[in-house]
């Protein structure tokens, strides 16, 4: 199983990068969607014995996947206002509040 | 008597003040009345306390803590105490119904008066120190309210400034004291004040002790934190200077370090010499400070640093009778320099102005200040056979007894401020009550009755108390320190307890010093003045001064002795013009110390940049600690 | 279980070719070609309700980025930046995160060693699926906040 | 068994429901049905303290027995949480009634506002981690558009970065109660606490402990994961700025961690150390941050992070006095935080601006303001007699009971660094002299005057009846950690 845990920990630290190291708002997005399938699929390797997810896993692997939907889906409206007010993708120029 | 009448004191006067909130600005004399009547009250309250036998109010102990809510014990040094603090607010609100008459806030005035005193009062019967605690900064916010007020000659943003500084200066001693009492607790295991009493020995120890000081000192105005005072003095009106930092500040600072020093410690010699050289500076500093100032209420202001000096040095040499001086000197310094603001007062409310350049020749139309301001001033300047010349030559007898040989440094240098106080104050008199009339002041009045009582009343005071000393000294003072002074027929005889040679003849020299300070400004002053060029002073002079530019009364000079040119002579002195420019720097105030605490500030705001990379990286750095944690542990 | 591991393999390549190219629409695609091996993935686990969670998370993200995109540009002209110091702060930190995680913290964990998973539970899921109902709830009344064009009304 | 804690759910979603119903109809009715939610809440709260405090803990569930299904419970910890919330919450809907007419959509606003107040009151009702992190996820979500609900630049940049650190921050928090379920096969708090019980921290619980340190962290914001909260703090509209300082990370990120921490973990010396060195250093640097600002609104949110500071240095002391003060310290700060950024928030809304530069001497024409934002200031300064100053006291005398001076040393100090931004907030916006252009300014409306009134009412009448209400509210509270942890 250990392979698997790796995999996934590269997964979660993917979407880190894509959050951390991307300029793009869609991008760091995009990094976020990894990081919430990367959770997911752990708690599924978790709960995983005999060939099927056991637990409460599932459920909070469903409340997981809601969340993210829900979270993600309320980004992307406020990127493209984003977008709208301040002309650009680019995260690092939209930096109005500092200090 | 009922120990119930405890709370009495307490609690009478704030629930008034809440009260007093209420009463509409239309009907002032009975805001005004109400004051008064509920001081005097609390007064009469104060003196049967005083005058029955120890008495404790206790509530349950709190569930949290050991420490009961409201745990009040009088015994003979808070119930002496609670009843000068009571007299002050009698005497206070009635000298304000004239004095603050027509100004804004008044609505507020009052009420604050009260919550003072019986904060004032809380603070010292609570006999636990979470209540202590609370009292104490109690005061200092109403002390912060207040300044708030503030005098009508200072701008809006001076007014806030002084307050400012008042609760960072005396906010951080606050704090101070909070974490003192923490480790007094962590030592002795008891947060009551009557039962702690533990030896000064280890880093804790003395840092309780340090930490307990610096509240104590901070609160009367001692060096390095007295910055407050002066600023303070230029921004609020002089009866709340006569009230809190003159009387109530310095009655609540020493009683504490009497505290400190009598009860909860016992004083080692390194203590006692930290608490004497705090002392020794702090009046020859601020001695040296109150000659330059042209300022009435600030030069008071300084005096009233200074004389805290004394009570310190005091309290320092760790001698009954140097302590019971100081106690002493605490007490007939909140009298006299009460008197002097209250007179220096009544001149503002007269001339419109405090400024000594621009004062001069009401002694003949304010008879009554005149004679109140000089009692106290040569009481001040230690004169006999007034009080504080009485509780000086105590706190120098306690220096004697003290014992080292180097001490005499202490002595000396006491003794120098005495006669540089006298200096300060002959020419004080000289130029408000003496010598020539400026023109912009007309025909002046003397103060109305109600603001003549309260001054004749500590005049009065300052008097008994010097003539018979033995009064105070037995009945108020002998019981907190443990002496048993002679009883009162005896009291003339006060000379007869202790050797007084050597304090004598320095005494005697130090009012000769004085006298040629004095002469010495008189005749710089002669040699330096302007000749009179006239013509520049217009028809529209009226006692209002503040409409005035100082360059307009330069002209005036020639015709009286001014006080400002005996003070540039001093600030131009060799060797002091440094030191002087660097206190008007105020380089000597700690408060302005604080402004290095900007640049932390900005660079941390630098890193605050908008990049949401970056925050997101502090959280991963979070992390990295917490997984290198989690390895360091197992 | 080879096959989740090839499985993850594929989501992390999508995943990382979605972040590195220029076209956003393809980056994109590139997502949906990670959720769909998610997805996959889920039902080989045997998780049916992850699985089904997913397909309507990606059959609503999708289209809402490709309606982003259309609202706004394609390209992804960041990428070409250069990076600044700051960009080389980020970098370390999580270079640093990198190694620390897989060389302190992942080793110690024994996630060889956990035992088995706990027992199933049976019965019925009740209300609780309203939870989530709630969330996505909270989620439209946000957009339906944002999508406002004016926000504050001047005086 | 009982139906009550439903109801702190229902009644918010039903407001919701009744309002997106009604507004088209009913132009108030947002103004309306808000308001009188919130006073049922309150007063709902307010009605269970007699029986919870005294030690009864009431519950619901729904569902299978265990971690399946809705699963209710209300200790006097929770209960102490829920009149918070209700108290601040009731506060800012009054107050949202005037000041919200600057924003466009109202209903909209009351629909979020209503679903974060049901996602908050879910939090300390939970009585397992998947509720709790159900109720942190429509709070946190509800919580998002409420600060971008300007939609002009600053909020929904605020919005975005606040949106994309949460998130990080939820599948932080997912994954360690994943391991925290893997381990122990259960979710359910009081269970978790039973099976943990006299067992050391594991690698893999320690991991997970780790993981929600850090997920819970940053929806509490203190240092390092606090980054988005000044933006999100000083953008969103004052109102929800009040909540949100007030008690919004308290509840979502704290309230979490107290549970996790002294519920369910031991609390172990190592992670006591830690809470007190983040809750030190957010302390100190979130007060000289603070110092720095001439934005009045950014200036207070960096104090949240400086508060939350003493507040988890409290808790982290571990002992009985200091979870006490930690916990006294928590719902003192909800009010006079709340009430600052209302105070604010009037003065914002009268003069237009909140630059500290730019205002100045407005004692005179708003009285009720400046009263009230002196109150708070002398209560967040640690001033008797106001509230924050007897938190802060046992807080300071608690760490040094403990043995901790240097941690009291650091609290004192923070405290006078307060103390000399708050005298900056006051002589900048309610002393000195009026600027030629508020000659004008008045006084704020009557709706948004009683919400102030009230939280200055309640930090003076806490800080003077303080002994009777640890009695009654926190000494409870505070004994379910200790019954829990010790």
């Amino acid at each position: 199983m250990i392979p698997v845990y790796v995999l996934c920990a590269i997964l979660f630290l993917t979407g880190i990068y894509g959050v951390v190291a991307k300029k793009n708002l869609i991008k760091i997005i995009i990094g976020i969607s990894l990081m919430v399938q990367s959770v997911a699929l752990l708690l599924l390797i978790l709960g995983y014995a005999a060939g099927e997810v056991g637990g409460l896993f599932q459920t909070i692997g469903l409340i997981t996947m809601i969340g993210g939907l829900a979270v993600m889906s309320l980004m992307i409206v406020t990127a493209v206002r984003l977008h709208e007010k301040y002309g650009t993708f680019d995260i690092s120029e939209i930096r109005r509040l500092k200090g | 008597m009922n120990s119930s009448m405890l709370l009495w004191a307490v609690f009478l006067p704030i629930i008034a003040g809440a009260l007093c909130f209420a009463i509409p600005d239309r009907i002032k004399w009975l805001r005004e009345g109400f004051t008064a009547v509920v001081t005097l009250a609390t007064l009469v309250i104060a003196v049967l306390i005083f005058l029955s036998p120890e008495m404790r109010f206790q509530t349950a102990e709190l569930g949290f803590a050991p420490v009961k809510f409201l745990d009040f014990y009088s015994y003979h040094f808070s119930s002496f105490l609670i009843m000068f603090v009571s007299l002050f607010g009698f005497l206070i609100s009635l000298y304000s119904m004239k004095y603050m008459e027509g100004r804004g806030r008044l609505r507020e005035y009052y009420p604050y008066i009260l919550l003072t005193v019986g904060a004032a009062n809380g603070a010292l019967l609570s006999d636990n120190f979470l209540p202590f605690l609370g009292f104490w900064g109690i005061i200092l916010v109403a002390l912060f309210l207040f300044t708030t007020i503030g005098s009508r000659d200072a701008s809006p943003e001076r007014i806030f400034d002084a307050a400012n500084k008042n609760m960072m200066i005396l906010g951080g001693a606050d704090l101070a004291l909070i974490m003192g009492v923490g480790f007094l607790w962590y030592l002795s295991g008891s947060l009551t004040l009557s039962e702690v009493s533990i030896p000064l020995h280890g880093a804790m120890a003395i840092s309780a002790f340090v930490l307990i000081m610096i509240g104590a000192i901070a609160k009367a105005g001692a060096m390095p934190m007295h910055s407050w005072i002066p600023h303070m003095a230029e921004a609020s009106p002089a009866s709340v200077m006569a009230f809190l930092p003159a009387s109530l500040d310095k009655l609540l600072g020493i009683y504490l370090l009497s505290r400190i020093v009598l009860d909860f410690f016992e004083l080692n010699l390194s203590m006692s010499l930290l608490l004497m050289i705090i002392g020794a500076v702090t009046i020859i500093a601020a001695v040296m400070m109150a000659m330059i100032q042209h300022d009435l209420r600030k030069l008071l202001s300084f005096h009233a640093v200074s004389q805290v000096g004394y009570m310190v040095l005091g309290i320092g040499t760790g001698t009954p009778i140097g302590i019971a001086g100081a106690i002493f000197h605490m007490l007939n310094h909140a009298i006299y320099k009460s008197c002097l603001f209250l007179t220096a007062g009544s001149v503002e409310r007269r001339a419109g102005t405090m400024d000594l350049a621009k004062l001069g020749g009401l002694g003949r139309m304010m008879p009554f200040t005149m004679v109140a301001f000089f009692i106290a001033a040569l009481s001040i300047s230690g004169v006999p056979p007034l009080n504080g010349f009485v509780s000086k030559w105590m706190v120098y007898q306690g220096i004697i007894e003290a014992g080292a040989a180097q001490y005499w440094i202490f002595l000396v240098v006491a003794m120098f401020g005495s006669a540089l106080t006298l200096a300060s104050f002959i020419k004080v008199g000289h130029s408000v009550f003496l010598g020539d009339k400026p023109r912009e002041i007309g025909v002046v009045k003397e103060a109305e009755h109600s603001m003549r009582f309260p001054m004749v009343v500590l005049a009065v005071l300052c008097v008994v108390f010097g003539i018979f000393a033995q009064l105070p000294l037995v009945y108020f003072i002998g019981p907190v320190v443990g002496i048993s002074f002679p009883a009162f027929p005896a009291a003339i005889s006060w000379t007869g307890i202790w050797s007084p040679t050597s304090g004598t003849i320095l005494l005697l020299v130090a009012l000769a010093i004085g006298g040629l300070i004095y002469l010495a400004g008189r005749i710089r002053v002669a040699r330096t003045a302007p000749l009179y060029i006239g013509g520049e002073t217009t028809g529209e002079g009226t006692t209002d001064s503040l409409s005035h530019a100082p360059g307009r009364l330069t002209g005036l000079r020639d015709t009286r002795v001014l006080g400002t040119e005996f003070y540039d002579t001093i600030r131009n002195m060799e060797g002091l013009k440094r030191a002087y420019d660097k206190g008007e720097a105020a380089a000597f105030d700690i408060y302005s110390y604080g402004k290095h605490v900007f640049p932390i500030s900005e660079v941390l705001k630098l890193l605050h940049n908008g990049r949401l990379a970056n925050y997101v990286s502090w959280c991963l750095w979070g992390l990295i600690i917490l997984f290198i944690v989690m390895a360091s542990i197992g | 279980m080879i096959g989740i591991e090839i499985l993850l393999g594929l989501i992390i390549v999508t995943g990382f070719v979605a972040l590195e190219v220029k076209k956003l629409r393809t980056s994109v695609i590139s997502l949906a070609a990670a959720g769909l091996f998610f997805i996959i993935a889920s039902f080989v686990f045997g998780s049916l309700e992850v699985g089904v969670g997913g397909i309507i998370a990606f059959s609503i993200l999708i289209p809402l980025l490709f309606w982003a995109l259309k609202q706004t540009t394609g390209e992804d002209i960041t990428i070409r930046i250069r990076p600044e110091p700051n960009d080389i702060f980020v970098l370390i930190s999580m270079a640093v995160f990198v190694i620390v995680f897989f060389l302190v913290a992942f080793p110690r964990l024994g996630l060889a060693e956990l035992g088995p998973p706990p027992a199933p539970i049976e019965g019925p899921a009740g209300l609780s699926i309203l939870r989530e109902v709630l969330v996505l709830l909270a989620a439209a009344a946000g957009i339906w906040a944002v999508i406002r064009k004016v926000g504050r009304r001047e005086k | 068994m009982s139906i009550f804690p439903l109801l702190f759910v229902i009644i918010p979603l039903a407001a919701a429901a009744i309002i997106a119903v009604f507004y088209r109809v009913w132009e108030r009715s947002g103004d309306v049905f808000t308001n009188v939610a919130n006073a049922a809440l309150l007063v709902l709260s307010l009605a269970l303290v007699p029986t919870v405090m005294k030690g009864e803990i009431i519950s619901y569930d729904w569902g299978h027995s265990s971690s399946l299904g809705i699963h209710f419970s209300i200790d006097s910890l929770s209960l102490l949480m829920l009149i918070t919330i209700s108290v601040i919450c009731l506060a800012a809907s009054l107050y949202s009634v005037n000041y919200m007419e600057r924003y466009t959509s109202k209903p909209r606003y009351y629909i979020l506002l209503m679903l974060m107040i049901a996602g908050m009151n879910i939090v300390p009702l939970a009585a397992d981690l998947v509720n709790l992190y159900i109720g942190i996820e429509i709070a946190a979500v509800a919580c998002y558009a409420l600060v971008a609900f300007g939609v002009e630049h600053e909020y929904l940049e605020a919005s975005f970065k606040y949106q994309i650190m949460g998130t990080v921050g939820t599948l932080c928090i997912l994954p360690g109660i994943a391991f925290l379920y893997r381990m122990t096969g259960s979710l359910n708090i009081v269970e978790l606490h039973g099976i943990l019980a006299g067992q050391g921290l594991t690698p893999i619980l320690l991991f997970s402990a780790i993981l929600l340190l850090c997920g819970l962290g940053l929806k509490a914001a203190y240092m390092p994961f606090h980054a988005w909260l000044p933006d999100a703090h000083s953008t969103a509209p004052s109102p929800v700025s009040a909540i949100l300082s007030g008690v919004f990370i308290k509840v979502i990120g704290l309230y979490g961690m107290i549970r996790v921490f002294f519920c369910i973990f031991e609390m172990t010396t190592t992670i006591s150390w830690i809470l007190m060195v983040f809750g030190s250093i957010s302390l100190l640097l979130g007060v000289f941050l603070a110092l720095g600002q001439w934005d009045s609104k950014r200036l207070l949110a960096y104090h949240s992070i400086s508060q939350m500071g003493y507040i988890l240095l409290g808790l982290g002391i571990a002992t009985p006095l200091g979870i006490l003060g930690g916990l006294f310290h928590l719902v003192n700060h909800a009010l006079f935080k709340g009430l600052l950024f209302l105070d604010v928030g009037s003065v914002e809304m009268q003069t237009g601006t909140r630059e500290l530069k730019e205002l100045g001497g407005l004692n005179q024409k708003m009285p009720v303001t400046g009263i009230t934002s002196a109150i708070a200031s002398l209560s967040i300064s640690g001033f008797p007699p106001f509230n924050g100053f007897w938190s802060k006291l046992i807080i300071i005398i608690a760490a040094i009971q403990a043995g901790y001076p240097w941690f009291a040393a650091i609290a004192a100090i923070g405290s006078i660094l307060t103390m000399a931004s708050f005298l900056k907030v006051e002589k900048y916006i309610f002393f000195g002299s009026l600027p030629e252009k508020l000659q004008k300014v008045k006084e704020a409306p009557m709706l948004m005057c009683i919400p102030m009134v009230l939280l200055a009412a309640l930090c003076l009448g806490i800080g003077i009846a303080f002994p009777w209400i640890i009695d009654v509210f926190i000494r409870p509270a505070a004994d379910v950690l200790l019954i829990l942890g010790s």
